[in-house]
Parts: structure tokens; C-alpha cells; sequence
């Protein structure tokens, strides 16, 4: 975990709604690892006391991207920042993905909207290949197709409203193919996204007693794990307790997430 | 000549008077990369209870302009997971350790501070008699003269440890409450906790957070702090900590001229974690600026 | 079908529940050039008493992050010089008109309530007991329940105007101060006066404020006035006028969902003299888009 | 008096330390005289809920002027409005500088800082030609001198720290023109700046039975004469009262401005 005041390489669109940030943060970048996140100040809020959360992207040496979609005041505003402007962050933070797939199983990643962001940096930074299934509710929340096909990886998409992909959620292609395609291959599960996505990917983890890397998205006041906004209820060693998603997360496994909504 | 920034404050020593405020720096660990806790004043950890405490339901903290609302509800390990978890962590640090502490009866105050008593490395207490999220707790003890009197002296018998009473900011007349504290054995005074606050999601109609209300917190409440520890040193002889919406050397100096012998930061560390220590050499050059040797040359330098 | 934005507030009709806030707007003429008074719910005069009142010395206000700290102290052309002055002109205008009032002593108070009773093109009157700028004044009143008590039955004895008491924000318990007021016959309680707070210039070391501290309005207090709003809401069945830190329809919207019936904007003509007249929009397509017939449908809509 | 959205035409430095800020009004800029101000929302600064009062310095058909100091947080900020970014501004505001010279007074003009701003639209504006006496801290706070000399000014120039012209006190060089150059025409003050030097011109004025007409500066509110945050105590009809610098100002004759400092 380091503090530093990066520097802006570059900052583009990626479609209608989502937005590329290229940092220079030669300290910070090369401690990056998949499922991590960065927590970043917007300083031209004047108003804001609270950073913004976003998962690492991409980390090339001394680059660090975030992939983002305008959804507040905060997202909104960074979309003035331009080349060369500082940005300070706090990161790497959370605990990050397992890297270290089992030989005997296949990844099957699970995205929704900017969750794919985690999940790409995860699938270039994994041994072994496997097969995304992405979710959105239009073709232009779809992101990062083709770069995961240039790795090597299968996708299937849904989409809410059919424009691109199967209609629907993301799990019915999945299931489909949990169907259709195992073919007694074990999968292991990395999931980013709303929710209800993540409890679907868990509950058909659980139920094929198959592993499943939970992302989970909580509103966060200082996360290093100091002030406890973020909690998460959690089984640990069979012990109800309060997990902090940027601490102790934001990665946990589908068994130890006791849900509650 | 450098200015000295050490000062004595209820008997604890600490190297300047730039703290963290409780529940804003964890126990110590949390930011102990980001932040060399050997340079700071004193820490005062998250409240601590007699028992572990679960805290409330999330959302427990909502974003609201210059300033933050939280309900997290006290969430906290008790005295035994506290001090065998943390303890040893910050005795190897060279920082004044204070106890946020805080109970739902009187009788649970009394025994959390009897029971730092015996705790090697806790330099105070800092008796939370005013939180905005716990319905059974110090809300209703904190904004009642008589409840304040008798939790103050309640603790004071119980333990030799100095004991810092933090004042709740929803009251008419502080300096009344400031002085109760000091006429029953208070060392020093905290000022303020959170103001109860309240944000509601016009979409869904509900309360933005679980608990309903919590507590405001950040720069909007600066300049009512101000006041209410302007008010108070008028009222009490003991040294006042004050806290509410630092985010710079300057909204520290405003505090110490008011009347504050210390201060603590407190949602700053969120927006900025190096805060403290940008407020610490903020001052230092400040002093020298302004050719005052000592720091407590600052404290209640007020001129009217 | 377009909703429908008329409320009658305590007797009072108004074509929307949007008024603006006492020392906010003058006395009407001021803003008359950018500002269609015919739109807007309600005016509230700035604070009128007996007789003309000087105020304080400047400088009176000083801005702070999400706010300002002000410290007119009152001043006004008093019963006498206001109604000749201005009402010739607010009477030319299709809106109802509150006059804010205060006095340094009950017989002051009512007094002034009893003269307006004569004013023709007078709608109510609210009163003031909550300045924190009038030393000799409204302070006390408005922190102290007796008193609180007193002046309101005290007032209402001489006139037959709505009466609307306009409450303190620092006290701990508003529940009980709306609750008084109710029962000595208020016919609608203004929520909430400014926050008594202060800001020190940390280079003379002296008070920006030539009456030392003043009070804090604007942004920063919003989400404080919410909660005391909802309190208040709790305490009595008499209509909320909730003011603190408007600068949209969503702060407003918030209001009347913790439990207002009407809002005032204040220190947001200041940075967007336009403000009531967007919230006054910005309400009607929040309950066209919610499908709400009647602004009445949004007071007290807390789902909880 | 207006509120309207302008837009930014043109934002240049003039010197290290002040900015000309040229804006589209199309409504507001035909109604300007000298001596009035305009009331500027500082939109990016979030935190902000006063307006920031600036003479207005030049009002051409559409176009209007300031000329501005960088002293705080709100100029500061300023700094970063680009062409074409969105300024809201009311006004014109406040009363304004008497235009009509006696024809047997000379225009004697006093300026402190950027108080020549306003000074030079009334230089534009008025039909006779005088002096101008100006003052600052340092050569780089010495404006619009040239421009003065193309009108057919006098110009006479004072620094403290005699970086230009003579050193010292812009009293200094007015006196001695008082002493020198009078040859019995009456002069007749129009000044703003600093409070002392004001104080100094009203006295000089009082004192040779001459007008002068004094811009003060005070820290506003509202602008319009609601708030009564800019109070300054004035003489008027023989009584003492409170007048608002924004409504009843910020132009005062001498005689009636009772200073209490
Ligand atoms: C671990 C983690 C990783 C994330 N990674 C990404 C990413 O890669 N790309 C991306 O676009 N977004 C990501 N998000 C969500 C992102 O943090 C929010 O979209 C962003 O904080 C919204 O800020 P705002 O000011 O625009 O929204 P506002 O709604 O105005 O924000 C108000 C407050 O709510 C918080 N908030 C609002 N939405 C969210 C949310 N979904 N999650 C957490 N806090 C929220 C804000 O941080 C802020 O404190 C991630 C969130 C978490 C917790
Ligand atoms: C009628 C009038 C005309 C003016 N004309 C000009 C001009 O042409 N060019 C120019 O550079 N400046 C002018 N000023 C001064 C200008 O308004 C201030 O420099 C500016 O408001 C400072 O804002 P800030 O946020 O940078 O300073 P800060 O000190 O951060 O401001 C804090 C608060 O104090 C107020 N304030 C600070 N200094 C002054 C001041 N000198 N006068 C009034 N309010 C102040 C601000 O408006 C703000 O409310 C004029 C002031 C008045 C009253
Ligand atoms: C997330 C959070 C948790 C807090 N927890 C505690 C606590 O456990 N005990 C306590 O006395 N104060 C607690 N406080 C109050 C702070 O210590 C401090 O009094 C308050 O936040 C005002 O200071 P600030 O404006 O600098 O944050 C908490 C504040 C925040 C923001
Ligand atoms: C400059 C100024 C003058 C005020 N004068 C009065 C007054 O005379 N009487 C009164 O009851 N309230 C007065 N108020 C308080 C406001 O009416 C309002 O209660 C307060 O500002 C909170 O609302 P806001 O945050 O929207 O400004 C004044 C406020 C300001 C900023
Ligand atoms: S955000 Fe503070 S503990 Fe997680
Ligand atoms: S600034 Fe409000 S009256 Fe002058």
C-alpha cells in the first residue's frame, strides 16, 4: 500500500458511458495485483471528504489503468481530468484474486458492466485460459471483447435487452454451457459485479461444489480498514463475523458471503 | 531556533499535539503504511465496549457535501480482543495511546475503564458520552447534565488513568457541559463528536442509511466547533482536544487560538491520510513564522 | 395531468410550498428584478422589531467551506419604517408575505406581533426566537423551554396572525421545543435558524467577525436541519417550514419527505439568486415523474 | 440588473499577477457604467455559496470586461476558466460614478491596484480629459498606463518600493500636482483602491471644498442589497445611516462616507 500522486498518460473513452485512465504511478503500479483496487481522489471536488474506489485494470510497469463508467458527481468530474494532470492514490488495496488456478479446473469469469475490468487484468496475468461470460443491460456496457479474445479466451455475452448476445442475464448463456460444455472439467469461478450476479454465480458454485472468487462492490469510507463503512457478514472458520470488503475483500469466497438482502 | 511542539496534556506526554480521531484510524494498524505513526501526537482508537459489539447495519456511511454522515454503530472487538489483538501493535510504537471507550449503562463505562486500568501502554481515556448511533447509548448521557455528571465521576473512581470526556456538539449551552466534566474529575475534554444528521434517498424515499440518522462529520461542522471550544475554554481550566473538520494546519490553529491545548483528525484521513502530518509541520512553521517559541504559546491566544 | 403545487400552510395560501428565507431576500425589492416574486410560494422578511435597529458592526460575514457565518445582528427600519417602506410594494405583488420578527424582550415581541395585526397584505408572522447574533436577544428565548413557552403563548395573545416560532437548531432535544410550541399555540414551526459557529483569523489571531462568532447557514448544515426536521415532524402535528442549506429541489424534496409541508431557500439566493424558482420546477417533474398528484402526497413520505 | 449565463471570449494574463477576463453578455454588457461591478459565480469551486464582486473594466457591445487579482481561493480558481467555459454573472450592480464633469473641474482620477479598472471605463466614458494618479506595491501592480496616455491622460505613478515612478505614497505626487499644476481649475476626484488611500483623496477633498467620489470595497453578500453584510456608515441628509456599498455604493461622495477605523 503506498500513497502517491500520479500523473494522468492518458485518458480516453471506451464507448458512450465508460472512460480508460492511464496513471503513471511508477511506485504503486508494480505492486498491483488482480482484484485489487485503487482508491483515487477527485481533487477538483472540492467537496468531497471521500475517495473513489475502482479496480485495477491494467498494470504495465510504471502504468496503472482504471476502467469507469459516470454514475455520480465523483465519476462525473473525473472526466474533466486531462494528460498530465495529478491524481493522488491510495492502492494497491484489498486482497486481490487467487492467482494460482487449480490444474484440474477451468476459469470461468463472470462479468457485469465495468467488473470485466478486474477480471481482464486477472485473465492476463493467469496461467491458464478459459471462458468469460459477460452481461450488460446494452451492447455498449459489453467492453473488452475482443482483448480477451486475443488472449485466447471463449466469451459469451448477455445482454438485457438482446443487443448484442443471448437476451437476458448473464446466466443463462452460463448455465448453458455448465450444460453443455463441462464435459467433467471442474470450473472455478471469478465474478465481478451487481449483486444478484455474484449470489447467482455463488449459488451454482455451491451447488457444484465448485470454488467461486466473489468482487464484491460496497460504498467505502477510508479503505484501508479503518472505519468499518464496508462491512460485509462473512463466515469465518464457521464463525458468523463482519468482514471489511476493502481490507479483508473485496475478493471472498461464495461459502464464506452470508447474504443478506 | 525551532519551536517546541511538545506538550503535557493530562499528564500524557506527546511529542506535538496533532492526534487522530477515534474511529477514523482503526486501531493503529490500518494505516501504518501509509502513515509513520511515530511522528504523531497520540492515536485514539475506535470505541471500545466491555464486549464485542456488531455495529449497525450497512449502508453505515453516506457521502454529503464538505462532509461525511456515519452510522457505523461502534462496531468494535471489546477490551479483550482489543487489547490482545492491538495492544502489542502499539506499544511498539512510540505514540500516546488513548481508549476511545464507551457502554450502555453507567456500570459498563465504570468496568471497561477499571479494566484499562491494568493495560500496559494506555496513556487515557477518551470517554465517549455522546454518540449519535447507538440508541441505547451515550447519546442520551452526553446532552444531560445530570447523566454527565454521574458517568464522568462513575469512571473517575474507577480508574487513575487520565480520563478526556468527549462532548456531544447538539447541546445549547457547552460550556455547562464542559464544566460538569471538570467538577467531576475529568483530566482534559474532547470536542466534538459528530452532529446527528440525517440524508434521505428521494428516489426510494428511504433513509440513506440503515440506522436512519448518524453523525456529521468533515469540514462542514468546523466553524461550529469552532465556537462550541471557543465556548467551552471560557468555562473549564482543563486543556481541550479539538477535532471537527480538520483538513489543514490552518482549521488546527483556529482550534488551538480558540482554546485548544490539542487536536485530533479525524475524516480527513479518509479524503487525505497524511493529514496529521501535514497539520504537524503545518504548525511548526506556522510557530516559526510567527516567532512563537512553544506551541503553547498558540493555546488560547485569542485576541478580542 | 400536472400536479398540483398549492398548499394553505397554517391559514396561509400559497401557490407552491417554495418561500425564501428571512435576511436572505431583503424585504422584497432586491431581488424583484431577477426574481418573479409572483412565482414564489412566500416571502419572509428580514427580522423586524419595534424600532430601527443598526445591528452589528462589519465586517458581518465571512465565508467558509459549504456556508457562510453571518453577523447582520438584525438590522431593520423597525415595525414603523418596514411597513411604510415595503409593504406598499409586496402588496402590489401576488404572494404571501411572512414578517420575521424578534425583540429583546417579551413585551418587544409582542408588541410588533400586535402592530402587524394592523398591516394590511400581512399573511403571518414568524418569530424569531432563535438569532444568534442579538446578545440581549432571541438566543435565550429559543434554547430554553419556559421562556420558550412563554413568548409563544405571549404573542399569540395579541394577534390573530398565523403564528410560525422559528426554532434553534442547538438544542438537543427539538422534539420538545416544537412540542411547546404546538401547545402554546403555534400554528406552524419554521426550522431551522442558523448554527452558532465562528471562524478565527489564524494570522491577526483575531475573530473574522466583528461580533466575534455568528451564525452558520448553507450547505454545510443541511443534512443537521434533516434530522431536526424529522424529529420535529415526530413532536407535532402543526405544518414544518424546513429551511437549512438549500440549493435544489432534492434538498428540498428531502425535506418534505422527513416531514416538511413548505421550504424556504436561504443562503442559496446568494450564489444562485434563482434558486427558489428551480426548486419550485424541480418539484413539479419530481412528482410528475413519481406520479404524485399533490405536493401534500411528498409531507411526511419517509418510508422507514 | 441581469442574470445571464456568458460565455468566456478571451482570458489573458496582464503581468504576473493580474488576468483580463473578457465575457459574451449580450443582455447584461449594454447596461454597464463605470463605477458599477458585476457579481461572478465561481461554478468549479463547489464549496462556494458567495459570488465574487469585480468592477467592470471595459463594456463593448456584447463584451464585458474585468480585470482581476489573484488574492485567494475563489481568483484562484478563476484562473483556470478556459475560452468558451460558461460564467454566470449579475448585474450591472451599484450605482455607479457620476459622468458629468463640471466643465470647469479637471477629472482627477486616483487608482490603487486594480481599482484602476474601474477608472478606466470611466475615463472612456467621460467627455473631459484629466490626470491619473496611480498606485501599488510594486512596478507589476502599476496597470493601463498606455492606455491612459492614448485616451490623452495624465499619468502620474507611485510604487512603495519605487520600482516605478516616484516612491512612496500616490498621495505623494498628487500633492505636489495640487501645489503645482491647479492654476485655479477645480478638480474633482473620482477614486478606488485601498480604504487609507480613499480616505486620503476624500479628505484632500473635503479640504479644498472639492468633490470626490470614493469606490469602496467591501466583502458582499448578496449584491443586491438584501443581506446588509456590506454596510458602511454614511451621512445622509445631515443623518447618520447604515447604506449597502452593493446598492447605495459602491460610489460615495466624500462627505457622506464617515470612516470609523
Ligand atoms: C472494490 C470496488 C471496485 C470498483 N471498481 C470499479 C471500476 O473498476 N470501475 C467503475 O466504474 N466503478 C468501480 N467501482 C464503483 C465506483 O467506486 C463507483 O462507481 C464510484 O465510487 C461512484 O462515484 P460517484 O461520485 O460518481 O457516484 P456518487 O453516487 O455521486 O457517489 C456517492 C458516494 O457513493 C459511493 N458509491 C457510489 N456508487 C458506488 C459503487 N457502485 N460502489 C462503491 N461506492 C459507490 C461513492 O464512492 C461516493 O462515496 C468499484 C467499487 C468498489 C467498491
Ligand atoms: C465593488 C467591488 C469591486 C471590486 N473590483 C475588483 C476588481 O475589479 N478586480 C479585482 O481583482 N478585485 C476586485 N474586487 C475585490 C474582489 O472582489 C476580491 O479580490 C475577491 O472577492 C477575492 O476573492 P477570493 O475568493 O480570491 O479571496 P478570498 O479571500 O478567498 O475570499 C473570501 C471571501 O472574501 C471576499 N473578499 C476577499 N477579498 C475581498 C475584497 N478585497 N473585496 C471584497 N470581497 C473580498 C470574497 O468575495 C469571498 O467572499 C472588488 C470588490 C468589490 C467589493
Ligand atoms: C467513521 C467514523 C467513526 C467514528 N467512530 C467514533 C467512535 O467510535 N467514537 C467516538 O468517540 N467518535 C467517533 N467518531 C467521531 C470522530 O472521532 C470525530 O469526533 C468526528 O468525526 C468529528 O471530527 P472530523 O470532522 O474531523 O471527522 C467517528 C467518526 C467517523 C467519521
Ligand atoms: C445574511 C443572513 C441573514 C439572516 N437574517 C435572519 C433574520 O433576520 N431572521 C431570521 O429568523 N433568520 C435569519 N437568517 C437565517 C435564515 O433565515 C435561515 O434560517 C438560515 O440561513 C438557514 O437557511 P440556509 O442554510 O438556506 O441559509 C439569516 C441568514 C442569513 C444568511
Ligand atoms: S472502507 Fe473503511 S473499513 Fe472498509
Ligand atoms: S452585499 Fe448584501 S446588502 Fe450589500
Amino acid at each position: 500500500m503506498r500513497i502517491e500522486n500520479g500523473t494522468i498518460v492518458s485518458h480516453e473513452p471506451m464507448g458512450p458511458d465508460y472512460r480508460v485512465l492511464i496513471l503513471k504511478l511508477p511506485e504503486l503500479a508494480p505492486l498491483a495485483r488482480p482484484g485489487q483496487f485503487v482508491h483515487l481522489r477527485i481533487a477538483q471536488l472540492h467537496d468531497a471528504v471521500l475517495r473513489r474506489p475502482f479496480s485495477i485494470y491494467k498494470a504495465e510497469g510504471s502504468h496503472l489503468s482504471i476502467l469507469y463508467k459516470t454514475v455520480g458527481r465523483g465519476t462525473a468530474s473525473m472526466q474533466d481530468l486531462r494528460i498530465d494532470d495529478p491524481v493522488n492514490i491510495v492502492g494497491p488495496l484489498g486482497n486481490g484474486f487467487p492467482l494460482d488456478v487449480p490444474d484440474t479446473a477451468t476459469p470461468v469469469l463472470v462479468a457485469g458492466g465495468y467488473g470485466v475490468a478486474p477480471l481482464y487484468f486477472l485473465a492476463k496475468r493467469m496461467k491458464r485460459r478459459g471462458v468469460l461470460f459477460i452481461g450488460g443491460a446494452k451492447a455498449i456496457d459489453i467492453l473488452l471483447v475482443d482483448d480477451f479474445l486475443e488472449l485466447g479466451w471463449e466469451v459469451q455475452v448477455a445482454t438485457d435487452d438482446g443487443s448484442l448476445g443471448v437476451k437476458g442475464l448473464v446466466t443463462a448463456p452460463l448455465d448453458a454451457w455448465l450444460q453443455t460444455s463441462l464435459k467433467g472439467a471442474r470450473p472455478e469461478f471469478y465474478a465481478c459485479g451487481p449483486n444478484g450476479m455474484l449470489k447467482a454465480v455463488g449459488d451454482r458454485a455451491i451447488k457444484g461444489d465448485w470454488k467461486a472468487w466473489l468482487s464484491l462492490d460496497r460504498h467505502m469510507g477510508c479503505g484501508v480498514g479503518a472505519c468499518l463503512a464496508c462491512v460485509q457478514k462473512v463466515r469465518l472458520n464457521g464463525q458468523e463475523t463482519l468482514a471489511r470488503v476493502c481490507k479483508d475483500g473485496p475478493i471472498f469466497e461464495a461459502r464464506d458471503v452470508i447474504w443478506e438482502d | 531556533m525551532k519551536p517546541t511542539l511538545d506538550i503535557t496534556l493530562a499528564g500524557i506526554r506527546m511529542k506535538n499535539p496533532v492526534m487522530v480521531a477515534s474511529g477514523t484510524f482503526g486501531y493503529g494498524p490500518e494505516y501504518a503504511e501509509l502513515v509513520d505513526l511515530n511522528k504523531l501526537g497520540a492515536i485514539v482508537v475506535k470505541g471500545i465496549s466491555l464486549e464485542p459489539w456488531g455495529g449497525n447495519r450497512t449502508p453505515r456511511m453516506v457521502e454529503v457535501p464538505g462532509g461525511l454522515i456515519n452510522a457505523i454503530g461502534l462496531q468494535n472487538p471489546g477490551v479483550k480482543g482489543f487489547t490482545e489483538k492491538y495492544m502489542p501493535f502499539l506499544r511498539n510504537h512510540d505514540i500516546a495511546v488513548i481508549v476511545n471507550i464507551w457502554g450502555k449503562t453507567i456500570e459498563e463505562y465504570t468496568e471497561v475503564a477499571a479494566r484499562f486500568d491494568q493495560v500496559e501502554g494506555v496513556h487515557g481515556l477518551e470517554i465517549n458520552i455522546s454518540c449519535p448511533n447507538v440508541k441505547a447509548g451515550g447519546s442520551s448521557f452526553g446532552t444531560n447534565l445530570d447523566s454527565t455528571a454521574k458517568l464522568v465521576a462513575a469512571v473517575r473512581a474507577r480508574t487513575r488513568l487520565p480520563i478526556i470526556p468527549k462532548l456531544a456538539p447538539n447541546v445549547s449551552d457547552i460550556g455547562a457541559f464542559a464544566k460538569v466534566c471538570e467538577d467531576n474529575g475529568a483530566d482534559a475534554l474532547s470536542l466534538i463528536n459528530s452532529f446527528p444528521a440525517m440524508a434521505i434517498d428521494i428516489e426510494t424515499r428511504k433513509p440513506v442509511l440503515a440506522n436512519v440518522s448518524g453523525g456529521l462529520s468533515g469540514p462542514a461542522i468546523h466553524p461550529i466547533a469552532v465556537k462550541l471550544v471557543f465556548e467551552a475554554a471560557k468555562a473549564v481550566k482543563i486543556p481541550l482536544i479539538a477535532l471537527g473538520g480538520i483538513t489543514s494546519a490552518k482549521d488546527a490553529i483556529e482550534f488551538m487560538i480558540a482554546g485548544a491545548s490539542a487536536v485530533a483528525v479525524g475524516t480527513a484521513n479518509f479524503t487525505e491520510p497524511l493529514t496529521s502530518l501535514e497539520v504537524i509541520d503545518g504548525i511548526a512553521s506556522y510557530l516559526a513564522r510567527h516567532k512563537m517559541k512553544s506551541v503553547q504559546d498558540l493555546v488560547r491566544s485569542i485576541r478580542l
